[in-house]
């Protein structure tokens, strides 16, 4: 065994153990953390270092032992790193809604809710719907919105 | 000219993308890829109206090795955070990050890049557009966080975006 | 435990599962109990084939061994057609519920649609 | 030749008058009569050569595997009986010509008796049991048909199906007696079967053979117990009955009891199976006779025991009882024929047909009253007359017979029967025509017009020379018929009308004064009568068949009660039933093949799924958490295929599992999100154990298989074949656009199907209740106001370029690695459908410039005709041909009609994805409040919001 | 063996895309496509039973992949009956649908018309399972499009669970096929013939599983006790027309059965389908019975003919496959021309449509109660038109069985509560005159042209009954074909010489 | 030693995928459901590439390509649906 092969095995082998580990911390911190605003952060570290992680240990791995180079690695990186931020985006708009609309379900965190922008704007979520309001507030009992949980 | 190429770049982006996937470079390759990297921005264009005047110049890559950067350094940050940090000793915080872009593709991008480097999340815009909401892992001063978000990647993406 | 283990028990647990839901019913859980059984049919079918690790039928000069492409085909055209079925079965269920109000399948009276009716 | 002709005369006739329903009755009667004379006429010159012993016979063959064959045959036996249908036929027709009002529709009429006609002169001439069997059941349907001819009065519907029911029936019985009794023969042709008599009476199989035929025939003949239903077939027009019911077809029992009488009788089982129902027939069918007071009923329950008479003496299984019961059969065909027409005239004169309104008739109607009386008196037995002759010849017969080794059984019930029947003609007689006259009837009496009374002078005419000259009257057709009944040479024929002072004449006077005596004592025994309280067979019925239809009616909604569950619950069952049953008689052997070991990572993953399985099961009216759970087992099925070496099985599912998702949710968002429970602990207990038996039998054969070795697959072939033969290193994909392409086709045709089916059930539902109940819908989820979020809006831009090359690059390396047409379709269709999602319907639609349904037409029609192409290449269809190209710049690249295929297949598969998506989307639509107009692809944008014009 | 077999597939599919593509043009293009193209199809597919006839069994390897390995078409005189009898109805039906503008009630009929026909054609041409499965799929897709064509809350309801219980029909077909792959190794049907002969004794068993729940699978759709209880209401409740169509539907589950029984399992399942057959028999006459509406008389009269066939084809014996085959064709038309009836009594009777129930007189009775008093006797079996024939040759050949006394009782029994509810439902819907309520104002007398593809068929069972003496002949001829398994596979597989690869 | 670490990374991303199934069903919000999934998602993409280096073979790259594309989509749907109630509007 060369000693380019021995740095690369140990390259391979760091970036494989980083990039899991990343993936464990990611994933425990979306089981830890106390409210889902803070276990948003968990699976970033997951999408971006973790995944990121294996994909460059891939990149060494295939040239290193002799097999071509391939380049699809960055391209699911390309994919993960546009999609994730939207995904977090929707999945903390949905929750946002869903404290606004079911508070009693949704146990405020410690970050509470946010505070409306200024300039007599609101978050687009929250918009200013008349209907919604009516709808949350209003609480005459016929309304019984749907239970999620 | 803008009817062939609708997005200049992205007929660009995209040929690379096609020799990335092909993996190996032939002129074959080379030629069936230009074709599909112009036809299909011809039919996409319809979906993205507008170009989002974008300088695929040097700031551009710097910008982008900056946000590397701050990726792996605040991934190993959060990571602190997450395994040793208590629960409720963190300091989670909403910030109201006022805009200064006004493109939505730029608040798009300024957005993903607040959510791809851990311990900050882009959560919402705000309906005149001008305010981007974004929630903190563990922040003791909201106003500095959100003049260090400003400073360090909305001013670069001013640049970038025209 | 065996690959063979866990993929059987796999199919099995799939298809009671299926099997317990299409008895519900509504139609909703139906359609789901459907999907459920076709995941089950696809694995099955697939193993028919017998179990192979890491080899895939992709065609080259002196392989060791490969896994048989026969099954994989059939699953393929068979996860196409219950794709297609499913979505047929689930529009029918939303358009029979819009047509009828009920989406119940049993055979009897829908209370949900009693109550609305006494109400009105 | 002739008999061909013969036999189709009738039919021909039928059908021209059914060809000419608007003809004048005038030319309606000289068809049917045309018919009826030409038949006859042909009967008559035919018959010499019958009557000198050569019986003559027709054969073609029809069904040669059934042995059915149209074989006529017309001995004399038959003879006569065709004479019977043909003669009597053609008095009815003339009488039925004066008879129907001018406002029933004549041409129908006789049209329908001339089917019935034919139907009856098959039955004469069949030479072939089968064939019989044929025109036997059309004689019931024919007389279904004339039953109901008068279809407005209930009676007449009711009479009809009674006697359908009852007829039919039969006959369905006599099928199996005559397929036994063919079959024990040998052959199902007459004369081969009446050769036979031996064989078949010691065939295991007689008494079956016996008891079904004979049900036949009681039926057809109203034998007790099944004699109720012919009182109710007078419903019909009286030619009809005339000629039906007293004539012809209720003949067709007896007929067959004579035709059939060389080799089903002389046995014990015959014996008294026939003549005790003959008997029982007899004196319960005068009975009820003498206590009726419609004319007609008389007259029919008097048939029905004068069929008994015939029955019992074809029962005796004598040949002279049996000459004995074709004489009687003769001469009750004629006096029966003519008291019915005459009845039907004193019904048409005098306006009813209650003998208790009528009397004394003889004065106001002679003509009449003097046919009316001759006959009654034939039927009554009285000399000199016809219906003596054969009363005394059956009265000698049952003096000679003993019944379970008593011999005073059968002579005293006979007698019985006779005095009946002397009391019933009698009353007709007398209470009909004698006595005192009323002071007024419905109507007013008088004869009718010759035409009307004509046929039934010539019968009476008939009766009465019958009676004085019977030797030479009848003996020459009598004699030889008698010898075809019982196979060999007939009985000495010597009816006389004195044969010096016998048992049978004792009996006979006997019988006189008995039946004047009752009918003297009428009164009081019609109140005792009375008192029986006798059930109405007809009510019976009715009630019985209501009663079956009511059970039938809660049988079957029992049975079919439309619960999905009890239908999918029987399947499931009966597939781990059917999985015991064959390890149970088939066998089993554990297999030998060696076992994959399970990493960790593998058990994780199983994990995974059995605990999202079991989610999915035990909480599924949290739906949209039941889609999620969906999702992780659709993730680990994925990992699982890519794990156990199938990429492309991986590709699919991933694309498939996130179509079917959207379609889930854009389906759940108008279904109830948490409904209430429907089914019980118990019915979801059982559901459990089904499901786990279910479960248990799948993974076991799972197991099973997957641990034994492979049996030398086919694919071995395909794996060999597919660079070298297919020009593709994926063996799945070159699998599926070439070994197996013609499959592929089918399946692109299925979801295209399904996306057009899909389109036809949307695009109406916004009409009707289900637009109604759209408008009228609710949102049941508190929502938020942002429709098209800005950062989905902006990624799904940029995704969709991207996914397009993906997708392309997918479709193109198909051939070779892991993708292919369909995946790349799915790739397409999503990145389209993610557009939808983020800017909204309205605005992705106006976008896509793509009609759905050309997608699906042109996929099929290109994946077709790829197939096809072949051809021009003098190559099997689908054959697929590929080929290494070198061209300048590009270099070497490989072009192979197979993927031209493929193409079909992702042009399909996106037009059937889109088209269902969108459609679905749409009835979304439909069920919003806001209006859509200026509805941008995103809700906040930026720089619009800032007047910035983009 | 020339193209020309294939295009009882292909040709469907060009009519259907191009009807499909025109769909926004003139009406007329669509039904012209749909009409010139099932008469077309109905002349390729005689042309096909002449060769069938006069040939042995053909084959016909697609793509040029030596059976087993590739698909093979397999044209034989079963085969060939099935394609004219399918055609030659779907002729009747499209012609009718189209007097009656029922295409014009809903989206794409012509197309899934059109695609109904290439499922069925495919199914009963193709010589390996998974394709069978794949045209069955196709076929019942079709069908649930036609079904639902119309709609309405009772047919919705309906095509819900007829939808739901093929769904679950197909999981267990491929269920089957799963297993009779992993144990044989092979798809093609004549390979698994053969290799079912040579199978180790640990694996029959399992063998025989896939076989038994394959067969359940075909009596599903066959409508055999007790999978038949989504028949009813399906047909009831689909336009009586396409009931009519759909009348060939049972069929093919009894021909999957006659095809695969003798040729790969060995007749295993008859010890269980006589009794299901008979049970069926009872239960779909009970409910021909029952019927409130005369739908629900051909369903269920459907249900009960169809068990008949299956009885004789349970038999798996040479001379009750004859009768069930000269059975088959009848049975078939018998049902399909009461559904045309049942949809021309609902045109033209009015408000009360196919209700049981007298009703005020009307024009065209007098034809519909002829029409019905054909149909219905052709469907109970009676003299003298071919289902009595037809009967006569299936009591003749169980004779032979041990199971005779049942069978016949069953079928003459089940033949009198036939007609007795054909006389009840004859009676009041066409004799029985209701007077009150007063009849509705005058109505336009019907168009007596809309019975001519009812005549059309009745003129097809009379062509039966005529020509019974050829038509046995062919059916014995068919029957041996059908138990002769060497041929068979002589036939479709190559000679060994030049097998394996 | 890639060995080693490989069987190590994969027992962190199977732990992690175990986790990701706690929070599955602990919830408590549908978000956090979503949000599971998609991590799970994430988890069996790294899951593929290391059994790709395992396998020494890149075949199963697109899938993991795919599933990066088509788990973000699953996820937009889930969230919209909790906003909106209807996916495409
Ligand atoms: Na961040
Ligand atoms: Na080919």
């Amino acid at each position: 065994m060369s000693g380019g092969m021995i740095i690369a095995d140990v390259v391979i082998s760091g970036l494989l153990l980083l990039g899991g580990a990343f993936a464990l911390i990611g994933s425990w911190g979306l089981a830890k953390l106390p409210s889902l605003m803070s276990r948003l952060h968990g699976p970033t570290k997951a999408t971006t270092l973790g995944v990121g992680s294996c994909l460059i240990a891939s990149m060494v791995y295939f040239p290193a032992y002799g097999h071509a180079w391939t380049a699809h690695e960055l391209l699911i990186t390309l994919f993960l790193f546009i999609t994730a931020p939207i995904s977090a985006n929707l999945i903390a708009k949905a929750y946002l809604h869903g404290c606004r609309t079911e508070p009693d379900e949704n146990a405020p965190a410690a970050e509470g809710m946010p505070v409306a922008p200024p300039h007599d704007a609101d978050w687009a979520t929250f918009g200013r719907d008349e209907e919604l309001e009516e709808m949350i507030l209003g609480e005459t009992g016929d309304a019984s919105p749907e239970r999620r949980s | 000219m803008r009817r062939i190429l609708p997005h200049p770049g992205l007929t660009a982006m995209l040929l690379l993308i096609w020799l990335l996937m092909l993996n190996s470079f032939s002129m074959g390759g080379l030629v069936l890829g230009g074709i599909f990297a112009v036809l299909v921005p011809i039919y996409t264009a319809a979906f993205w109206p507008d170009r989002p005047g974008m300088r695929w110049r040097l700031p551009l890559l710097l910008f982008l090795l900056l946000v590397v950067r701050d990726i792996i350094v605040a991934n190993f940050h959060v990571a602190r955070l997450i395994l040793f940090r208590r629960n409720r000793d963190l300091r989670p915080s909403w910030l109201a990050i006022p805009l200064d872009l006004h493109s939505a593709e730029a608040i798009t991008l300024l957005a993903g890049t607040i959510s791809l480097t851990p311990g900050t999340v882009s959560a919402d815009i705000s309906t005149d557009g001008r305010h981007l909401l974004v929630h903190a892992l563990d922040v003791a001063d909201p106003a500095a966080e959100i003049a260090h978000i400003k400073a360090r990647y909305e001013r670069r993406l001013m640049e970038i975006f025209r | 435990m065996s690959m063979e283990f866990l993929v059987a028990t796999a199919i099995g647990a799939l298809t009671a599962g299926g099997i317990y839901l299409c008895l519900r019913a509504r139609t909703f859980p139906v359609v789901l109990g459907l999907a459920m059984l076709s995941y089950a049919i696809n694995l099955f079918l697939f193993a028919m084939g017998r179990l192979v690790v890491g080899r895939p039928a992709i065609y080259e000069k002196g392989a060791t061994g490969y896994t048989d492409p026969l099954p994989q085909a059939l699953v393929l055209t068979a996860i196409v057609i219950s794709f297609g079925m499913t979505a047929l079965a689930l529009v029918l269920a939303l358009r029979t519920f819009l047509e009828t109000g009920t989406d119940q399948v049993d055979g009897r009276p829908d209370p949900d649609l009693l109550d609305r009716e006494n109400r009105t | 030749m002739h008999l061909i002709l013969l036999a189709l005369l009738p039919f021909l006739g039928s059908a021209w008058l059914a060809l000419l329903p608007r003809a004048s009755r005038g030319v309606h009667a000289g068809i049917a009569v045309a018919h009826v004379v030409a038949a006859l006429g042909l009967l008559l010159f035919v018959a010499p050569g019958v009557l000198n012993g050569i019986a003559d016979q027709v054969r073609y063959a029809w069904v040669p595997a059934l042995d059915l064959s149209v074989t006529l045959r017309l001995d004399a036996l038959g003879l006569l009986f065709a004479g019977l249908i043909l003669g009597i036929g053609l008095l009815i027709v003339v009488y039925a010509r004066f008879y129907l009002p001018a406002g029933e529709p004549m041409g129908r009429f006789l049209s329908l008796l001339l089917l019935f006609q034919g139907a009856m002169l098959g039955i004469a001439l069949s030479g072939n049991i089968l064939l019989l069997l044929i025109f036997w059941e059309l004689t019931s349907l024919s007389s279904f048909l004339l039953i109901g001819f008068r279809s407005d009065k209930a009676e007449g519907r009711q009479g009809a199906r009674m006697a359908l029911a009852v007829t039919g029936g039969g006959g369905l019985a006599l099928i199996g007696g005559l397929l036994l009794l063919g079959h024990v023969a040998g052959s199902y042709e007459l004369t081969d079967v009446l050769a036979q008599g031996d064989v078949v009476r010691a065939s295991p199989l007689y008494p079956a053979a016996l008891v079904l035929i004979l049900l036949g025939c009681f039926t057809k003949s109203a034998q007790f117990p099944f004699h109720f239903w012919l009182p109710h077939a007078m419903a019909a027009p009286t030619p009809v009955s005339a000629y039906l019911h007293s004539a012809t077809m209720v003949k067709a029992g007896v007929f067959l009891l004579a035709r059939l009488w060389p080799v089903l009788a002389g046995t014990d089982l015959w014996f008294y199976l026939v003549a005790t129902t003959g008997l029982i027939t007899m004196v319960v069918g005068a009975a009820i006779a003498l206590f009726r007071h419609d004319l007609k009923a008389i007259l029919a329950y008097s048939t029905v025991s004068q069929l008994g008479l015939m029955t019992m003496l074809f029962g005796f299984g004598t040949p002279a009882a049996a000459l004995a019961g074709i004489f009687h059969l003769l001469n009750h065909s004629l006096f029966k024929a003519a008291l019915f027409m005459n009845a039907g005239i004193v019904d048409h004169e005098a306006g009813t047909r209650d003998i208790r309104l009528l009397g004394g008739l003889a004065k106001l109607m002679p003509i009449t009253a003097a046919l009316g009386m001759i006959a009654a008196a034939s039927m009554a037995g009285l000399p000199p007359l016809g219906g003596f002759l054969s009363k005394e010849m059956m009265l000698e017969e049952a003096v000679h017979t003993a019944w379970l080794g008593a011999p005073w059984v059968v002579p005293l019930v006979a007698l019985v029967g006779a005095a009946l029947s002397v009391a019933y003609s009698l009353r007709f007689i007398v209470q009909l025509y004698l006595g005192p006259q009323r002071d007024a009837y419905p109507a007013s009496p008088h004869d009718p017009p010759a035409g009307l009374w004509a046929p039934s002078a010539l019968l009476v005419a008939l009766t009465i020379a019958v009676g004085l000259f019977p030797a030479l009257l009848t003996g020459w057709l009598i004699t030889p018929a008698a010898a075809d009944i019982t196979g060999g040479t007939a009985p000495e024929f010597h009816p006389a009308l004195w044969h010096g002072i016998t048992p049978a004449l004792m009996l006979s006077v006997i019988a006189v004064a008995a039946g004047g005596l009752m009918l003297w004592r009428h009164g009081p025994l019609l109140r005792g009568w009375e008192l029986l309280r006798l059930p109405d067979a007809k009510r019976l019925f009715e009630a019985a068949l209501e009663r079956l239809v009511q059970w039938a009616r809660r049988m079957s909604d029992a049975v079919h009660n439309g619960s999905l569950q009890r239908q999918l619950a029987l399947m499931f069952l009966l597939a781990v039933v059917i999985g015991v049953e064959a390890i149970w008689y088939g066998g089993y052997a554990p297999g030998t093949r060696p076992l994959l070991p399970a990493p960790p990572v593998a058990i994780v993953a199983w994990t995974l799924l059995l605990a999202a399985t079991a989610a999915v099961a035990l909480v599924p009216r949290q739906r949209f958490v039941t889609l999620i759970y969906i999702s992780v087992i659709g993730l680990v099925v994925s990992l699982a295929f890519i794990y156990l070496s199938a990429p492309d099985l991986a590709l699919t599912q991933i694309s498939v599992e996130t179509v079917t998702i959207l379609l889930l949710l854009l389906a759940l968002n108008l279904l109830p999100k948490q409904p209430v429970q429907l089914s019980s602990n118990q019915e979801r207990a059982r559901n459990l154990l089904l499901g786990l038996a279910g479960g248990t039998a799948s993974g076991l054969a799972a197991w099973a298989v997957m641990t034994r070795a492979p049996n030398d697959p086919i694919s071995s072939y395909h794996w060999a074949n597919s660079y070298s033969g297919g020009g593709g290193t994926n063996v799945v994909n070159v699998t599926l656009v070439d070994f197996r392409a013609f499959d592929t086709f089918g399946e692109i045709t299925v979801l295209g199907i399904a996306a057009l089916t899909i389109f036809a059930l949307l695009q109406p539902a916004a009409r009707g209740v289900s637009g109604q109940r759209l408008r009228e819908w609710i949102a049941d989820l508190p929502r938020s106001p942002e429709r098209h979020p800005m950062m989905f809006a902006v990624a799904a831009r940029l995704l969709l370029p991207l996914a397009m090359m993906v997708g392309l690059y997918i479709f193109l390396r198909g051939h070779n690695s892991p993708g292919g047409g369909f995946i790349a379709g799915l790739i397409v269709s999503i990145a389209l459908l993610m557009q939808y999602m983020a800017s909204g319907f309205e605005w992705a639609d106006q976008r896509r410039q793509i009609d759905e349904h050309a997608l699906i037409g042109f996929g099929v029609i290109i994946a077709a005709l790829t197939g096809v192409g072949s051809l021009l290449f003098d190559a099997p269809l689908f054959t697929s041909a590929f080929g290494y190209f070198t061209l300048p710049i590009v270099g070497k690249f490989e072009l192979a009609t197979a993927m031209l295929f493929d193409i079909g297949v992702a042009l399909a598969v996106i037009g059937a994805v889109m088209l269902a998506l969108a459609e679905l989307s749409h009835i979304a639509q439909r069920a919003q409040k806001e209006p859509a107009e200026d509805d941008g692809p995103m809700d906040v944008d930026p720089a619009k919001l800032r007047g910035l014009q983009r | 063996m020339s193209a020309l077999i294939a295009a009882p597939v292909l040709l469907p599919a060009f009519a259907a895309t191009i009807s499909l593509l025109f769909r926004r043009r003139r009406r007329w293009i669509g039904a012209g496509v749909s009409i010139g193209a099932t008469a077309l199809l109905l002349g390729i597919t005689v042309l096909l039973m002449i060769e069938a006839s006069e040939g042995g069994v053909a084959a016909y390897a697609l793509g040029a992949w030596p059976a087993p390995f590739g698909i093979v078409l397999v044209l034989d005189r079963l085969a060939a009956m099935m394609l004219v009898l399918t055609s030659a109805l779907a002729l009747a039906v499209s012609v009718h649908a189209t007097l009656t503008s029922l295409d014009r009630r809903g989206w794409h009929f012509h197309p899934l018309f059109q695609f109904q026909l290439l499922g069925l054609n495919g199914a009963f041409l193709t010589g390996d399972l998974f394709n069978l499965f794949v045209f069955f799929e196709v076929l019942l897709i079709a069908s649930y499009g036609l079904l639902l064509h119309g709609q309405g809350a009772r047919r919705l309801t309906a095509g819900v669970q007829y939808v739901i219980v093929n769904l679950v029909g197909s999981t267990l077909f491929l269920i089957a096929l799963g297993l009779l792959y992993g144990v044989t190794g092979t798809l093609n049907m004549a390979d698994m013939a053969v290799r079912a002969a040579s199978l180790p004794a640990g694996d029959h068993g399992l063998f025989r599983a896939g076989g038994m729940l394959l067969t359940a699978v075909f009596a599903l759709k066959a409508a055999l006790l007790p999978l038949h209880l989504w028949l009813p209401r399906a047909y009831a409740g689909a336009a009586p027309a396409v009931a009519a169509l759909f009348a060939i539907m049972t069929k093919v589950g009894a021909y999957a059965i006659i095809r695969t029984g003798p040729l790969i399992f060995a007749g295993a399942a008859g010890r269980y389908m006589v009794p299901a057959a008979l049970g069926t028999m009872i239960l779909g006459f009970v409910g021909f019975l029952a019927a409130r509406h005369l739908r629900s008389t051909a369903a269920f009269g459907l249900i009960g003919s169809t068990a008949i066939l299956l009885t004789a084809v349970a038999l798996f014996e040479q001379s009750a496959m004859a009768g069930a085959l000269y059975y088959l064709p009848h049975t078939t038309i018998a049902a399909a021309l009461l559904f045309l009836i049942t949809d021309l009594v609902i045109r033209w009777r009015g408000m009360e449509g196919d209700a049981i129930v007298a009703t005020p007189g009307y024009p065209g009775r007098q034809l519909l109660a002829g029409l019905f008093l054909a149909g219905g006797v052709a469907l109970a079996g009676l003299p003298p038109l071919s289902g009595f024939i037809g009967k006569l040759l299936i009591l003749q050949a169980s004779l032979s069985s041990s199971w005779w006394r049942a069978i016949w009782a069953v079928i003459l029994g089940t033949s009198l509560v036939a007609v007795i509810a054909l006389a009840r439902a004859g009676s009041t819907l066409f004799w029985k005159s209701d007077v009150t309520p007063p009849p509705p104002a005058r109505r336009s007398a019907p168009n007596l042209a809309e019975a001519a593809p009812a005549g059309f068929l009745l003129a097809m069972l009379v062509l039966l009954t005529a020509g019974a003496g050829p038509v046995t002949a062919y059916m014995e001829a068919a029957s041996r074909q059908i138990f002769d398994v060497a041929g068979y596979v002589r036939a479709v597989l190559p000679p060994p010489a030049g097998a394996g690869a | 030693m890639i060995a080693y670490a490989l069987i190590g990374a994969m027992a962190c991303v199977s732990a992690a995928m175990l986790l990701n199934l706690f929070r599955l069903f602990r919830g408590p919000t549908a978000a956090d459901r979503i949000l599971a999934l998609d991590t799970m998602v994430i988890n069996a993409i790294a899951f593929i590439i290391l059994f790709g280096i395992h396998e020494t073979t890149t075949t199963y790259f697109e899938a993991a390509l795919l599933l990066a594309m088509v788990g973000f989509v699953g996820t937009a749907a889930y969230s919209k649906f909790l906003l909106r109630g209807d996916v495409v509007e």
